[in-house]
């Protein structure tokens, strides 16, 4: 009847599964969509600080490896760019290493949570903790499409629909109920399943042992509340390679930072600037190639501002500028932390001695990572980026002036020598780093292993059915 | 009905409406259970947009509405419906909507579907009523550039194609039509699978 | 160049002259402008951090005592009121002293110079330099209207223009020409011959000896700019009292600030906000009624946004707020590396260990104050607020961290004791002021030398003309 056709009003070529992870398949009945999120898989744009082009943070800014040292993130860590890539940066990223079969590497399963619809479809079938658990190796078979359309959308009437628990989870913790979320708001939603800050509670009653993905909410979500809640739990990501600080790492908080600017108190979604409204043909569509509004300001800015597209650059850069330039002077302070820590520790300092700097650098750490990590936060809200640095700045002086007390108390009353770590390659050297066997490592599971998982997961897919519809279908 | 396009809206005079009347009247008699069901009727009463999505016809505008600078400040009655009067506010409605939903109900909409004059009037109203500092006030002319001319004898879309509904207009214009019905908030967000293992946690 | 500006067609009841410094004869032409000028009167209303009310700035923030220690501020200074109390506050604030006559007090007749549309009329009669010569006290009963019509407007056809030469001559500075500015431009350039950073400059060529009013815009308005002004001038407010760093003292930079912002960049002037049009009978005027916006949301704000009242002030406070807390931490920090310095010069430091460490007190203050110091700063343009108070933060950490080193050389390797500034009178205590004595001189000059200056006054203005028009002019 009628009213349903106002609903979905279309022809579908294939009818979808549940949990259809070939993106695909679905293109088959909504092409443009389709079409246009294959775009994400260019790579030529490139802005002040953003874009799709692979950019190497370390080697843009080497202090990072010394902040994340002992860490990850200090051996690779490129800037976001497309969805069409999430599977492929995963593979390579040397953080994942180089695992030689099942049970092998440095990450958890987790790690493929946020990059594939393939992850709906094996927590429907596994169970939520079941698929947490394990290697991320165990699952690089089942794992292969890259972020699409069954992350966001119902296939029975093309919904928005959140599809991930930790976000489900989150809300619950903070007494929200997600089935409430408006229309409009549900068009951040989808992102902030991905985009946000997250960690890992080994720890969860019942599930312990699994590496259970937790969005650290309960308290809220700004930088004060989010450091409590790690602070109650005594949580650390690791410790400090240098300092020996129990540090915490913020992961993009997009959503959280988002949520505190203009545009977000406007009633503006993530999806008007980040896919907009696209005319082709004479028809509209959500654009779904995902990009920096910046490379696409007629569609994504100018609906609102009727400004020039040379101006709106202008204030996007300028603020990011202005965020840039604190942002890097507080990276100098903490590297500078870090390293005079370790000059005390060599010096010979005690635990009781370290414990108030240490405590101090960690709190400094996190809120710089806070108001960095999320790469639009600058823009998305300048102001409380602003604050977060401007709050960092703070503690990582207490830090300092302490250590300056405790260095002289150990004997060294004048500025500790700093290391050269003007190249990426330097710094990681530094921090003793083996950068050769890393990208040997990788390299074998490049030749190795990943052939293997991609194989399997072909003729996997092979036999999953596409059942063609073969009338107009009113549903 | 060729007769319905000449209706003016303004305050009833003469005996031109009453005739119009009986025939209205006689569309809700006849119409009245079978549209209270299917177009829910009351929801049209309300302001809320998501009442004029009961038509597929109105998706076009609704999904374009959605995508608008306006979306967050004015829904469809801000524009389309008088706001000089109480009166004049369900008057214009009622004769609207009863229009529209005889025009659906007789499956007889066009593909392309443009504003009648009185609509028009009524919606050039409605932009002024907003922006009337921004439009004739010579002082903003820093801001806006050009406006302190009078140019409250075109109509505001003339210029400003975009507002609200885009320069591309028909009911074919927006590929698979999806807006979210006054149902929509009874449904979950989630799937059921995951309902249930979170449930279950 | 200018656009063709709205002639004013009306009957005028008296025949201006050039330099009227009398609102009220003005106000027979334009009964509307000068009776909502007159509302400036009025003091009920106080938001978060502005309003018309008399606000006591130190007693709200003792810190400020601390930080001023050694200068006329931390006698007294209130948040700023309506224009109609420019000449009473000035008469009363204890910064201006107890003069007993002509050549006493500690100001100098510069002073006068954004007080009042007397200060044309007699810069007209005596020149400029010859204005800003001599004692405050000289010129005390030479200047008596507050803030007025003369002072934004030519009386032949009521266009805005500008009557301070401080203006002028920094446009010329920057090479640029005041005479170009458009209309609208013009509706926030009469404010910035007032809301403006400025600085006695005692050493101009040919003018030696003569406290000149210099606005320091050659190198550009921001805080590095104007910085770098003063340092290569090496010119110094005042030397701290405690510190015994050489100061610099920033006076609300709002223009230089408000141009930064996002509403200056949209050609919103500062008249926009306000000075909006009002309607009275039907007829539309501006709004003289000169105050808070946050007073007057509906004219002020919501002819273009059109969101509601309160959450437009909700705005306006969350960024204030944000504001606060990283400058509340900032002054916190100032305050302690001043009391480290005193401690230093305490245990004997030299020049040579204290001139790095004052030069970046200097520094890390003048670019807290550039951020405080114009109350509309956090909304005008909160990043730029944001951005400065961060470069504060990072130069006062390097301050503290070298005053630790230098107290552990000295023998104090431990925090130093502060003082109980809790409020302004403890602060005012420790930092030596004789209040009483201050109190006693000024009431000395209430009772005996104003009322004078107050009635050599009046005899003056009585036998200025007013010239009744008999008809109706067409200008
Ligand atoms: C809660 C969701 C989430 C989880 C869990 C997650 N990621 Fe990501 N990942 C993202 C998002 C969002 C981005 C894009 C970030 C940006 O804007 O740059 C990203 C980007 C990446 C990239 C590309 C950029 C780069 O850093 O080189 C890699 C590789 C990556 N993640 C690996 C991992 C690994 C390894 C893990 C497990 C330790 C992991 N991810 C866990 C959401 C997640
Ligand atoms: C399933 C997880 C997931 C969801 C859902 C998701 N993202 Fe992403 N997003 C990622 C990951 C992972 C990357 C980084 C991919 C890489 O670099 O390999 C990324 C990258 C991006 C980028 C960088 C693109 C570029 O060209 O630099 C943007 C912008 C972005 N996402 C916006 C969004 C928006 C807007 C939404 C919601 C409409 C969204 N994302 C939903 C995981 C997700
Ligand atoms: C990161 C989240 C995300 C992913 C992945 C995604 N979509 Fe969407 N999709 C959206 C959003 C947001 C909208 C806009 C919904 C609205 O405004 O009501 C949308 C709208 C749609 C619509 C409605 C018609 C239109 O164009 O507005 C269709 C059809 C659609 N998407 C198909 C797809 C297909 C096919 C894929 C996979 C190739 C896909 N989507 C992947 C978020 C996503
Ligand atoms: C759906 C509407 C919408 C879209 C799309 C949008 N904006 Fe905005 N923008 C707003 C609103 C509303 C405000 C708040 C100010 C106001 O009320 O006018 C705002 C404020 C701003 C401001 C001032 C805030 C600040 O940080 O100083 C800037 C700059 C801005 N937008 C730039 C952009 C750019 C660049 C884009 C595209 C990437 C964009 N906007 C997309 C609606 C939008
Ligand atoms: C008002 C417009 C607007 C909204 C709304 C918005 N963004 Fe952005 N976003 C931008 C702009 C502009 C940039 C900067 C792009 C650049 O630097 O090239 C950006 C950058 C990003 C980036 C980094 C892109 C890159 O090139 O690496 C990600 C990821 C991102 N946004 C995700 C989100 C998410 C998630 C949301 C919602 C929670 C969101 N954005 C809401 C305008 C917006
Ligand atoms: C900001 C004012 C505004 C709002 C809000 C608004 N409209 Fe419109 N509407 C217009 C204008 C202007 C036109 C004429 C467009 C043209 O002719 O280019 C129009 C045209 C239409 C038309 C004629 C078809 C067409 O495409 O020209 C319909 C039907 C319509 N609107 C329905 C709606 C509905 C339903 C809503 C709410 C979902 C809505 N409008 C919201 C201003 C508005
Ligand atoms: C019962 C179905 C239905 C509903 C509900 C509905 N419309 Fe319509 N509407 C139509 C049809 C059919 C037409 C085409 C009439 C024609 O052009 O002959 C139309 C035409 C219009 C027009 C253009 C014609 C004119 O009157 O100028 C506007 C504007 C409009 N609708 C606004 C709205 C608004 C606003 C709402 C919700 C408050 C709404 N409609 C709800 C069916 C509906
Ligand atoms: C219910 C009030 C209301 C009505 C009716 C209304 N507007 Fe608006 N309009 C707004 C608001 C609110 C904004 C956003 C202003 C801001 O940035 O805060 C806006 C923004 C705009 C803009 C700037 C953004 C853009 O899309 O370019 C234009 C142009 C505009 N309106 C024109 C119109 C026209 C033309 C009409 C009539 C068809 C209209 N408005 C009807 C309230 C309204
Ligand atoms: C002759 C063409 C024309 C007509 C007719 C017209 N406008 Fe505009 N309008 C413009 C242009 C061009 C701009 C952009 C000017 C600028 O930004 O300096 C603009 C800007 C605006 C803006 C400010 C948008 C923003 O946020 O920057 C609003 C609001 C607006 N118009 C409303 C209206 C309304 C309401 C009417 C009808 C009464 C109208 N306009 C009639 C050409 C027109
Ligand atoms: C370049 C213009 C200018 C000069 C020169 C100037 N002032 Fe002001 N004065 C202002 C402005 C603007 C304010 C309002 C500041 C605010 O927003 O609070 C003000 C406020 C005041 C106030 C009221 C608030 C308070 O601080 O108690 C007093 C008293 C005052 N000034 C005295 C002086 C004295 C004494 C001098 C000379 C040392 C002086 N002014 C020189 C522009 C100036
Ligand atoms: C001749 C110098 C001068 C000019 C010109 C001037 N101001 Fe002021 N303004 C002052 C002084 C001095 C004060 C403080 C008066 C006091 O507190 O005694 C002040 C106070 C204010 C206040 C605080 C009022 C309150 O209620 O708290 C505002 C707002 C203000 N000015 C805005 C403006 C604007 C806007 C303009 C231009 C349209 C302007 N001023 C032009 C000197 C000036
Ligand atoms: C601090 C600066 C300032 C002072 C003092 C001031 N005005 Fe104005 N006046 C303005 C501004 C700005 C405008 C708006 C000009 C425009 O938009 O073209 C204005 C406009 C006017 C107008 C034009 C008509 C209108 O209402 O827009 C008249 C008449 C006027 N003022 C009279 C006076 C009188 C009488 C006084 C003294 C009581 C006075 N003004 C004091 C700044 C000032
Ligand atoms: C003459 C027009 C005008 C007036 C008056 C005006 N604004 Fe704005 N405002 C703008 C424009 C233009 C922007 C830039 C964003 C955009 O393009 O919509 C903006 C941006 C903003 C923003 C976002 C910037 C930020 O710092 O995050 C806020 C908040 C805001 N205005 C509040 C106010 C308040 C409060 C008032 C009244 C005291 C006010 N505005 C008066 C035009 C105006
Ligand atoms: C977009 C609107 C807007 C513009 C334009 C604007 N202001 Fe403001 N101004 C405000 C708001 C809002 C406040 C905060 C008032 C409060 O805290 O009560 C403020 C505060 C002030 C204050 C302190 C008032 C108090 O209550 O003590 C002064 C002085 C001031 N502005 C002067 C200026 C000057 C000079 C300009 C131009 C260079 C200007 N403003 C431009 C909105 C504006
Ligand atoms: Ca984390
Ligand atoms: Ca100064």
């Amino acid at each position: 009847n009628r009213k349903s056709e106002a609903k979905y009003r279309y022809t579908p070529a294939v009818s979808i599964a549940e949990n259809e992870p070939r993106n695909e398949v679905w293109g088959q009945n909504f092409p443009k969509e389709y079409q246009s999120s294959l775009q994400t898989k260019d790579t030529n744009f490139i802005s002040y600080q953003g874009g799709s082009k692979m950019r190497d943070m370390l080697e843009e800014d080497p202090r990072l490896v010394i902040l994340w040292s002992g860490y990850g993130f200090s051996k690779d860590y490129n800037q976001g760019r497309g969805h069409a890539y999430a599977i492929e940066d995963i593979h390579n990223t040397l953080r994942t290493g180089g695992p030689k079969g099942e049970g092998d590497g440095p990450m958890p399963a987790t790690c493929w949570t946020c990059k594939s619809p393939d992850v709906p479809r094996l927590m429907n079938e596994k169970g939520i903790a079941e698929f947490y658990s394990g290697k991320w190796a165990d699952k690089g078979s089942e794992v292969v499409n890259s972020i699409g359309c069954a992350d966001c959308h119902d296939p029975n009437n093309m919904k928005l629909r959140i599809t991930r628990p930790a976000l489900v989870e989150a809300f619950d913790a903070m007494g929200k109920d997600i089935n409430q979320a408006t229309h409009n708001e549900m068009r951040s939603l989808v992102c902030a399943q991905c985009h946000v800050e997250y960690y890992f509670n080994k720890k969860l009653p019942g599930k312990e042992g699994v590496p259970y993905l937790v969005l650290p909410w309960k308290n809220g979500m700004t930088v004060e509340a989010m450091e409590k809640y790690y602070d109650d739990l005594e949580f650390s990501d690791w410790t400090h390679g240098l300092s020996k600080a129990p540090m915490l790492k913020a992961q993009h908080p997009g959503y959280e930072i988002f949520s505190t600017g203009v545009h977000a108190d406007r009633g503006v979604s993530c999806a008007d600037c980040h896919m907009p409204y696209k005319s082709e043909g004479g028809q509209k569509f959500t654009d779904h190639h995902i990009q920096s509004p910046l490379n696409n300001v007629s569609n994504a800015c100018q609906v609102c501002h009727r400004e020039e597209t040379k101006n709106l650059i202008k204030n996007v850069y300028e603020r990011q500028r202005k965020a840039a330039e604190t942002r890097l002077k507080l990276e100098d302070l903490l590297v500078k932390s870090h390293i005079e820590a370790k000059k005390c520790w060599d010096l010979g300092a005690t635990e009781a001695q370290m414990k108030d700097i240490l405590t101090d650098i960690r709190h400094a750490q996190w809120r710089w990572d806070y108001s960095a990590a999320a790469h639009g936060g600058s823009f998305h809200s300048p102001v409380e980026t602003a604050r977060v640095m401007g709050s960092a700045l703070v503690v990582v002086q207490e830090a300092r002036v302490k250590l300056a007390r405790l260095l002289s108390d150990l004997g060294h009353n004048k500025p500790v020598e700093m290391p050269d770590i003007s190249t990426k390659e330097k710094a990681q050297e530094f921090i003793g780093l083996d950068m050769e066997k890393l990208h040997a490592d990788k390299e074998a599971f490049k030749k190795n292993l990943l052939p293997k998982w991609l194989e399997e997961a072909k003729a996997r897919e092979d036999k999953m059915p596409i059942v063609n519809t073969v009338s107009a279908v009113e549903k | 009905m060729p007769k319905l396009k000449d209706i003016k809206i303004l305050p009833p005079k003469g005996s031109h409406w009453r005739e119009k009347a009986v025939f209205y009247i006689a569309v809700i008699c006849g119409l009245g259970l079978f549209m209270a069901k299917e177009s829910r009727v009351t929801s049209y009463l309300t302001d809320d947009p998501q009442a004029c999505v009961n038509c597929h016809v109105m998706t076009p505008v609704y999904n374009s509405w959605m995508h608008s600078s306006h979306r967050e400040w004015a829904n469809c009655n801000d524009c389309h419906v008088p706001h000089d009067n109480v009166f004049n506010k369900y008057y214009f409605k009622a004769k609207d909507g009863l229009y529209h939903a005889s025009v659906f109900t007789m499956r007889a909409e066009p593909d392309v579907i443009e504003m009648k004059e009185a609509s028009q009037e009524v919606v050039q109203q409605n932009c002024i009523r907003c922006h009337v500092q921004q439009v004739t006030q010579a002082k903003y002319d820093g801001w806006i550039e050009g406006h302190s001319e009078n140019r409250l004898g075109r109509q505001c879309w003339s210029c400003h194609k975009q507002v609200p509904h885009g320069k591309v207009h028909g009911l074919s214009t927006i590929q698979n039509n999806i807006a979210p019905l006054p149902t929509d908030s009874d449904e979950m967000v989630i799937p059921s699978w995951l309902a249930e293992a979170v449930n279950k946690e």
